[in-house]
C-alpha cells in the first residue's frame, strides 16, 4: 500500500454525470457493496443446489424436466436486454433523453418476456408434478431460479420508476446515477443467469457427475 | 375469534421470569405514555427521536435498545443458572428450559452485542473521520428500525404464540414444522430475517462512509484503530449476513410453504442448513469482536498516553483475521464427520488465527509498556479482557484441534470458552467503549467511583460462573440439558457457577445505578476532551452540534488531534469565522420509522400465516420504497449564520 | 471542503468548490479509476457479440456431447468466468469511479468468499470417511 | 493509588486459584473425559494435554507480563518504568511475536492432523465388531448386523476389539458419545456415518447424546457395558434364544415420540437401517404428537 497520494485524472468538469456529484458518486460505492451481498446470497443458493442436486426423492431428474428450447429464448432475452440497457446508459453520458427512454423500456420489455417465459416454464413443471415440495432438489432448483426471476421482476419495476422520473426530471447528476446503478443491478442479473444456465442447466442436462 | 385468541394465546405455562418482565414492560410503557402526555413530549419524541436520521441519536437508540435487551437476556441467564444449581431441580416447568437458552443466546448475540456495537458505530465512526454523517442517513435509520421491528417482533413472541426452543443455532429438522409445530420457531427465522436485513445495510453503510467520506488527509494508514475495525467488520457482516439470510430464508420456507430443504423426509439434507448457519456463525463472533478490539486500540493509547504499539502490524492483524474467518466455519461441526481431510484442513486454519490474534494481545501490552497508564473505568473492562479471552482463545485453540473436539464438542467447556470471548471480548469491550464515549454521547461523566464498583463486582462474577464449566465440560456434563441426576459430581461446579451469575447480577444493577445517578449528579463535560484523547472526536464539544464539523479539518497525521495539542495548535478548538460555508444535511424523515411498522407488520403476519396481515404491511413496505424513489427533496442546508452562532456559544468562534 | 456533505445538484454549483485532496486521491494504484469515451457503442456491441458467442459456444458442447463430462463441465464453468468478465469490464464499467475505484477490491473479496461457499460445501457434503 | 494495587490482587489470583485447584481435582473419577478406557478416547486425552502444556506455556508469561506491566508503568509517582510516549515501533518484536507463535501452532498442528487421520482408520489387526445406531425421539436403538439382534438404550460389546458404529437417525439430529471410550460423532437423517471406538478393559460406560434434540433429549442415555469376549458370545446367544423379536409395529412404536428402557431384541425388520445414504426405506416418525 504505497503512502504516495495522486490525483484523480480527470477534474471534476469532465467526469461522467453520475460521478459529478460528490455525494450521488458515494450512493454507486454502497451499491457496488451491496451488488457483491448479493452476489454471495446467490453463491449460497448455488451452493445448496449443488449439494442437494441428486436428492430426487423418487422425484422426477433434471434430464426428465429441462429442455433447451425456453432456456434457450430466456438466455437470449436475458442477454440482449443486458445489452440495450448498457446502450441506455451510453445514451445518458450523450445527454439524450430520448435515446436512454426507448432502450430503458426496450430492456423493460424484453425482462418481461424473461419473465413470462420463466413463469411458463415453472407452470409446466408443476403440471408434470414436479413440485418443489417433491424432493430436495426441486425445493433447491425452485428457489435459486425464482430468486433470480423475482430479482428481475423487481428490477422491472424499478426501471419503470426510473421511466417515470427520467420523463419528469431529465437528465441530472442525480436521475443519471439512479440509471447507472439500475444498470449496474440489472448487468449482474445478468451474469447471475449465466451461471444458471451453465451449472443449473447445462450441466444437470449432461447427466454427468459433477466432481 | 376464539380461534384466534386460541393461537395468539396458547394455553401454556408462563415462566416467572417472563411474568415480571411483562408486567415490567406493561407498566413502564404506561408510565412512559403517561408521562410523555403530561410533559406535552410526543412531539419532541417525533421529531428528534423517531424521525431522526442523525447518526449521533440513531446510536444512543442503539445504546438503549442494548442495554435492555442485556437486561432480558441476563435475566434469562439467570433463570438458566437457577434451574441448573441443583440436581433433578424442577424449578420451571418441563420444556421452559428450551426456550429460555434458546431466547438468551439469541437476544444476546442479534439484539444485545450487536446493537451495542452499532450504537458505538454510531455515536464514534462519523466523528473519528471528520465526517458530517454517515454516507446514507437514512438508511441508517431504516437500518435502526427494521433491528427494533426485529428486536419487537422476538420479544413479544413470550406473550403472544410461544417463544422458539430449538437453541440459537436451530438446526432442523428439529426446528421442522412435524417436530416444532408451534409459531416459536416462526419468530425466531422472521425476526432474524428482518433484523439481518437492518444488519446488512449497516455493514454496507459503514464501510461506503469509512471508504468515501474520510476527511482530507486522512490516508487508510491514518485512519484510528477503530476505524478499520468497524471497515473490516463491516465487510464481514456484507459477507457473512447473506448465508444467514439464505438459511432463514430456506427453513422458513419449509415451515410455511412446503419446501423439502432441510426436512427429514422428501430428500431434505439438513447438514446444508448447518453448513450455512455456520458459514455466517464463524465471522459473526468476529463480528462482534473485532470492534472490541478497536475500541481497546484506542483505549489502551489514551490511558496510557502512549502511541499505539506496532500500528501497521495492528491493521495487517485485523485483515488476517477477517480473511481467514472466512475458512475456519467447519470447525463447528468436526464431529458430522465430513472426513478426515475436510477436518484437518479446517482444523489448522481455525488454529492459523491465534497468531494475528496474539499480534494485536502483545501490541496492546507493548502500548502499555513505558506508558503512564490510568486505571479509569474504560481501562480496567481492557485490563479484565486481556486475561479473559487469553483463555477463551486458548480454549478455542484447544477445541479446534480436531480430536480434543471430538470430546469437548457442545460440552460445557465449549460453553466456557465462547462466554470467556463473547463477555471477555464483546462485552467488556463495549462496556469500556461506553464509559470511555459516554461524555460524547451526552454531555456529562459516568461517576468513576461507582463505575469501578460495577466493575469489580461483575467480573469477579463473571470467572466465578464460568471456569467452573470448564471442569463441567471434562466431567461430561453437556448444553442444552434441563436438569441432570445427581451422582454424576456435576451439583457442585454448577452451584458454584449459579452464585457467580448472581453476582453479576449484581454487578449489572449496580451498572444501572451509576448510568442513572450520572444522569442527575454527573459531573458536565465543558471541555469536549475529559480523557485527554488523541483522535478527532475530541476535538470537538460534547455532544457534538448536529453538523458535527462546522469546518472539516485537514488530517496530517495518525492520532491527529493528540499531535495537534502536542505542536500547541489546539486553536482548532476555534473555527474560523470566514471558513464557514453553508452546511447541507439529510433532512429527518418519517419513513425509515414506517418501513419498520410495516416490515414489523409482514413479520407477524408471517409468523401467524395470516397473509393478509401480511399484504397490508407488504403495501406498507412498497409505499415506502415507492416514497423514497420519489423524494428528491430530502437534504436541506443550514445557514452558516446559525452555524456561526451555535460556534459562537460554545466559545469555538474565532473571527 | 466545508460544504461537501451535500453539494446542490448540478454541474453548474460544483466549480464554486475547489477539488479537495481526500476523497478523490488515490493511494492504492491499481485501485485507480478508469473511464472509456467513444463516438460509437463499440465497446457495447463487442459485449454483447461476445457474450452471445461464448453462449452459443457452451450450448452447442452440451448439445453435441462431444467431450468427456468432466472436460466438459469445467469448459462450461470457464465460458461462464470469461461472460462475467466481459459483463463486468464492458458493460458494468468496473473500473469506474470517483476516487479509487473500491469496487474492484470488494468484488474481488466477495468472489473469494463466494467461491468458498460453494466449492467449500460441495466439499464437505461429500462425507468422505475413511473408516468404512 | 497503592488501595487499588491491593484490590487488584484478588481478580487475577481467583481464576488461577481455581484452575490449580481444578487440576488437582482432575483425579476424581467424575471426570470421566481425563479417564478414557479405550485407544481412541486415550488418544483424545494425550492431544488435549499436549495442547493444554502449549497453551499454559502461552498464557501463563502473558499473564505474567501484564502485571508486570501493570505495576511498573502505573500512573503514580513511584512508578518504576520510564515513560516513553513515542515507542510504537520493534523490528525485534514485531519478528518474534509472530515466530513464536506459529512455532507454538505447528507443534499443535502437526499431531492433530496425524491423529485426525490415524483416528478416521479402523486398526488393521483385528476385526471389527458392526453395530448399526439409529437415533429415534428419545432413544437409541441398536442394530447389531451380523449377529441380527437388536438392543433399545443398552449395548454389550466385547473388551478389547474395536467396534464399527454406523450412525444415523430417524429423528431429528443427536450426537452418539461415550465419554470414556473416545469422541462424539453426529447422528442424521439421511447420512451414514462411521465412527470406531473400542473399550480396552470391561466395565460399564455411560453413553448419551451431545446434541440437543427436544423435549426428551436429557433422557437420550445408553449404557455401554463391555464384557469378555465369551461374555459377550453367551449374550448374544441369550438375546437370540430368549428375547421378543422386533416387528415392525414395534419399530414405528419406537420411533414415535417417548422414552424407553432398556430393551432387547432377538430380531429386526429389515430395512429399519438405511442402506444407502437417502434414507429409510421403512420411515418410522408419524406426525407430530407431543407426549
Ligand atoms: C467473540 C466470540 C468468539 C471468539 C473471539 C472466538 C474465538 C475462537 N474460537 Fe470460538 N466460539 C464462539 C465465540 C468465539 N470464539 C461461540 C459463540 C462458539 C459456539 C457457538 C455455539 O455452538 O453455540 C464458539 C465455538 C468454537 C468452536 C467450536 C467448538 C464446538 O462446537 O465443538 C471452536 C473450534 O475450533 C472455536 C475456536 C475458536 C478459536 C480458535 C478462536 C480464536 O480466534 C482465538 C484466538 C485467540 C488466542 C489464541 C489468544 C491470544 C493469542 C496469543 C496470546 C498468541 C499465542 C497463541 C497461540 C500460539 C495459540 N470456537
Ligand atoms: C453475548 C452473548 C452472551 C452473554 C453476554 C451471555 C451471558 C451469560 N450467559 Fe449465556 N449464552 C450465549 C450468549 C451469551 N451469554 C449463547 C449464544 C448461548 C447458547 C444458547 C444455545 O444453546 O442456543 C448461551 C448459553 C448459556 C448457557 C448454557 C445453557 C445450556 O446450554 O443449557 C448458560 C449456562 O450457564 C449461560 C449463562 C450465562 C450467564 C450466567 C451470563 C451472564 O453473563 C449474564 C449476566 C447477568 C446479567 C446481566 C443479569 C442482569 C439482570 C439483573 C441484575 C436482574 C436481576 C433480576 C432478577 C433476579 C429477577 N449462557
Ligand atoms: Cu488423574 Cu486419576
Ligand atoms: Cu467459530
Amino acid at each position: 500500500m504505497s503512502q504516495a497520494v495522486r490525483h484523480l485524472e480527470l477534474p471534476e468538469q469532465q467526469l461522467p454525470l453520475e460521478f459529478a456529484d460528490y455525494h450521488e458518486s458515494i450512493k454507486v460505492t454502497g451499491f457496488w457493496i451491496f451488488l457483491t451481498t448479493d452476489l454471495v446470497l446467490f453463491a449460497c443458493l448455488f451452493a445448496t443446489f449443488a449439494v442437494m442436486r441428486y436428492d430426487f426423492a423418487n422425484g422426477p431428474t433434471p434430464i426428465h424436466l429441462f429442455h433447451m428450447g425456453p432456456l434457450i429464448l430466456e438466455t437470449a432475452l436475458l442477454l440482449t436486454s443486458s445489452f440495450t440497457c448498457s446502450l441506455a446508459i451510453y445514451q445518458s453520458r450523450a445527454q439524450n433523453k430520448t435515446g436512454v427512454l426507448s432502450w430503458l423500456i426496450l430492456t423493460i420489455l424484453l425482462g418481461i418476456g424473461f419473465v413470462g417465459t420463466e413463469v411458463h416454464e415453472f407452470i409446466s413443471y408443476v403440471g408434470l408434478g414436479a413440485t418443489w415440495h417433491k424432493s430436495g432438489f426441486l425445493s433447491a432448483f425452485f428457489t435459486l431460479v425464482g430468486t433470480h426471476g423475482s430479482h428481475v421482476t423487481f428490477g422491472i419495476f424499478w426501471a419503470l420508476t426510473l421511466v417515470v422520473q427520467l420523463v419528469k426530471r431529465g437528465i441530472t447528476p442525480r436521475t443519471s446515477r439512479k440509471l447507472y446503478t439500475f444498470a449496474l443491478y440489472w448487468h449482474f442479473l445478468d451474469i447471475v443467469w449465466v451461471f444458471i444456465f451453465s451449472f443449473v442447466y447445462l450441466v444437470s442436462m449432461t447427466g454427468g457427475k459433477m466432481a | 375469534m376464539s380461534q384466534i385468541l386460541a393461537r395468539l394465546f396458547p394455553p401454556q405455562t408462563r415462566r416467572p421470569d417472563e411474568v415480571v418482565i411483562e408486567i415490567g414492560i406493561v407498566l413502564s410503557m404506561l408510565f412512559l405514555v403517561y408521562m410523555l402526555t403530561r410533559l406535552k413530549k410526543w412531539g419532541w419524541l417525533w421529531r428528534e427521536w423517531l424521525t431522526s436520521v442523525d447518526h449521533k441519536k440513531i446510536g444512543i437508540m442503539y445504546l438503549v435498545s442494548a442495554l435492555l435487551m442485556l437486561f432480558r437476556g441476563g435475566v434469562d441467564a439467570l433463570m438458566i443458572r437457577s434451574q441448573l444449581a441443583l440436581p433433578n431441580n424442577h424449578l420451571l416447568p418441563v420444556g421452559q428450559y428450551d426456550e429460555l437458552f434458546t431466547t438468551h443466546g439469541t437476544i444476546m448475540i442479534f439484539f444485545m452485542a450487536m446493537p451495542f456495537l452499532f450504537a458505538l458505530f454510531n455515536v464514534a465512526i462519523p466523528l473519528m473521520i471528520g465526517a458530517r454523517d454517515v454516507a446514507f442517513p437514512r438508511l441508517n435509520a431504516i437500518s435502526f428500525w427494521l433491528f427494533a421491528a426485529g428486536a419487537i417482533l422476538f420479544n413479544i413472541s413470550f406473550v403472544v404464540g410461544g417463544s422458539p426452543n430449538a437453541g440459537w443455532t436451530a438446526y432442523p429438522p428439529l426446528t421442522e414444522l412435524r417436530f416444532n409445530p408451534g409459531v416459536g420457531e416462526n419468530y425466531y427465522l422472521v425476526s432474524l430475517l428482518i433484523a439481518g436485513i437492518g444488519t446488512t445495510i449497516t455493514g454496507i453503510n459503514f464501510m461506503t462512509t469509512i471508504l468515501r467520506m474520510r476527511a482530507p488527509g486522512m490516508t487508510l494508514m491514518r485512519m484510528p484503530m477503530f476505524v478499520w475495525t468497524v471497515l473490516v467488520t463491516g465487510a464481514l457482516i456484507v459477507f457473512a449476513f447473506p448465508p444467514l439470510t439464505i438459511a432463514l430464508l430456506l427453513t422458513l420456507l419449509d415451515r410455511l410453504f412446503g419446501s423439502s430443504f432441510f426436512t427429514l423426509g422428501h430428500g431434505g439434507m439438513p447438514m446444508q442448513f448447518v453448513n450455512l448457519f455456520w458459514l455466517f456463525g464463524h465471522p459473526e463472533v468476529y463480528i462482534v469482536v473485532l470492534p472490541a478490539f478497536g475500541i481497546f486500540s484506542e483505549v489502551v493509547p489514551v490511558f496510557s498516553d502512549k502511541k499505539l504499539f506496532g500500528y501497521p502490524a495492528m491493521v495487517g492483524s485485523v485483515l488476517a483475521i477477517t480473511l481467514l474467518s472466512y475458512v475456519v466455519w467447519v470447525h463447528h461441526f468436526f464431529t458430522m464427520g465430513a472426513g478426515p481431510s475436510v477436518n484437518a484442513f479446517f482444523g489448522v486454519s481455525t488454529m492459523l488465527i491465534a497468531i494475528p490474534t496474539g499480534v494485536k494481545i502483545f501490541n496492546w501490552v507493548l502500548t502499555m509498556w513505558g506508558g503512564r497508564i490510568r486505571f479509569t473505568v474504560a481501562m480496567l473492562w481492557q485490563l479484565a479482557f486481556i486475561p479473559a479471552f487469553l483463555v477463551a482463545g486458548a480454549t478455542g485453540v484447544l477445541l479446534a484441534t480436531v480430536p480434543v473436539d471430538y470430546q469437548m464438542h457442545n460440552s460445557y467447556f465449549l460453553i466456557a470458552h465462547f462466554h470467556l470471548a463473547l463477555i471477555g471480548g464483546t462485552v467488556f469491550g463495549v462496556l469500556s467503549g461506553m464509559y470511555y464515549w459516554w461524555p460524547k454521547m451526552f454531555g456529562f461523566m459516568l461517576n468513576e467511583r461507582q463505575g469501578k464498583w460495577a466493575f469489580w463486582i461483575f467480573v469477579s462474577g463473571f470467572f466465578v460462573t464460568f471456569v467452573p464449566q470448564y471442569m463441567l465440560g471434562f466431567e461430561g456434563m453437556t448444553r442444552r440439558m434441563y436438569t441432570y441426576p445427581a451422582g454424576l459430581g456435576w451439583g457442585p461446579l454448577n452451584m458454584v457457577s449459579t452464585i457467580g451469575a448472581f453476582v453479576q447480577g449484581l454487578g449489572f444493577l449496580v451498572l444501572v445505578y451509576n448510568v442513572l445517578w450520572s444522569m442527575r449528579y454527573g459531573e458536565r463535560d465543558l471541555t469536549g476532551d475529559p480523557w485527554n484523547g488523541r483522535t478527532l472526536e475530541w476535538s470537538l464539544p460534547s455532544p457534538a452540534p448536529s453538523y458535527n464539523f462546522a469546518v472539516i479539518p485537514a488530517v496530517t497525521h495518525r492520532d491527529e488531534w493528540w499531535e495537534m495539542k502536542q505542536s500547541g495548535k489546539a486553536r482548532a478548538y476555534k473555527v474560523k469565522s470566514s471558513a464557514i460555508r453553508p452546511i447541507h444535511m439529510p433532512k429527518r424523515s418519517a419513513m425509515p420509522f414506517f418501513l419498520g411498522v410495516s416490515f414489523f407488520v409482514v413479520g407477524f403476519g408471517m409468523v401467524f400465516s395470516w397473509w393478509v396481515i401480511t399484504i397490508i404491511g407488504a403495501l406498507g413496505v412498497i409505499a415506502s420504497l415507492l416514497f423514497s424513489a420519489f423524494d428528491y427533496n430530502d437534504s436541506e442546508e443550514i445557514d452558516p449564520e446559525d452555524v456561526r452562532r451555535s460556534e459562537a456559544s460554545l466559545g469555538r468562534l474565532e473571527i | 471542503m466545508a460544504d461537501r456533505l451535500y453539494p446542490s445538484h448540478g454541474t453548474g454549483a460544483m466549480n464554486q468548490v475547489e477539488l479537495v485532496e481526500n476523497e478523490d486521491s488515490i493511494e492504492i494504484s491499481s485501485l485507480a479509476p478508469h473511464f472509456a469515451v467513444h463516438k460509437f457503442p463499440w465497446r457495447q456491441v463487442f459485449g454483447y457479440v461476445a457474450s452471445l458467442v461464448l453462449t452459443a459456444m457452451a450450448f452447442i458442447l452440451v448439445i453435441n456431447h462431444v467431450l468427456p463430462v468432466s472436460a466438459l463441465v469445467s469448459v462450461v464453468i470457464a465460458l461462464a468466468v470469461l461472460q462475467a468478465a466481459v459483463q463486468l469490464g464492458v458493460f458494468m464499467h468496473l473500473r469506474e469511479s470517483r476516487g479509487m475505484a473500491w469496487q474492484i477490491l470488494v468484488l474481488g473479496l466477495g468472489g473469494f468468499i463466494a467461491l468458498c461457499v460453494v466449492a467449500g460445501s460441495i466439499w464437505i457434503m461429500m462425507f468422505k470417511s475413511g473408516v468404512a | 493509588m497503592p488501595k487499588r494495587q491491593s484490590t487488584r490482587w484478588p481478580y487475577r489470583w481467583i481464576p488461577l486459584a481455581v484452575i490449580v485447584s481444578s487440576l488437582l481435582s482432575g483425579c476424581g473419577q467424575h471426570y470421566t473425559i481425563l479417564h478414557p478406557a479405550g485407544p481412541v478416547g486415550q488418544t483424545e486425552l494425550n492431544l488435549l494435554v499436549l495442547a493444554s502444556i502449549a497453551m499454559a506455556i502461552v498464557i501463563i508469561p502473558v499473564w505474567i507480563l501484564l502485571a508486570v506491566v501493570l505495576v511498573r508503568f502505573r500512573d503514580n509517582p513511584r512508578h518504576k518504568g520510564t515513560y516513553i510516549p513515542k515507542w510504537q515501533r520493534s523490528k525485534f518484536f514485531e519478528v518474534m511475536l509472530f515466530v513464536v507463535p506459529l512455532i507454538i501452532v505447528a507443534v499443535i498442528a502437526v499431531p492433530t492432523v496425524q491423529k485426525t487421520y490415524a483416528l478416521d482408520t479402523l486398526p488393521r489387526q483385528k476385526d471389527p465388531l458392526i453395530i448399526h445406531v439409529t437415533s429415534l425421539d428419545w432413544k437409541w436403538m441398536f442394530q447389531y448386523p451380523v449377529q441380527h439382534i437388536a438392543t433399545v438404550n443398552y449395548i454389550k460389546i466385547p473388551a478389547g476389539v474395536p467396534v464399527l458404529f454406523k450412525l444415523t437417525a430417524d429423528s431429528p439430529m443427536n450426537t452418539f458419545w461415550v465419554p470414556q471410550l473416545g469422541g462424539m460423532e453426529y447422528t442424521m437423517p439421511g447420512e451414514v456415518l462411521p465412527l470406531w471406538l473400542e473399550a480396552n478393559k470391561p466395565g460399564v460406560y455411560m453413553g448419551r447424546s451431545g446434541q440437543f434434540s427436544g423435549r426428551g433429549f436429557v433422557h437420550m442415555v445408553f449404557k455401554v457395558d463391555a464384557v469378555p469376549r465369551t461374555a459377550f458370545n453367551q449374550w448374544v446367544h441369550q438375546v437370540k434364544t430368549t428375547a421378543p423379536s422386533m416387528s415392525v409395529a414395534k419399530y414405528h412404536a419406537l420411533a414415535h415420540f417417548g422414552y424407553a428402557g432398556a430393551e432387547s431384541f432377538s430380531s429386526y425388520p429389515a430395512g429399519t437401517f438405511p442402506t444407502t445414504s437417502h434414507g429409510f426405506t421403512l420411515t418410522g416418525s408419524s406426525p407430530m404428537v407431543m407426549p
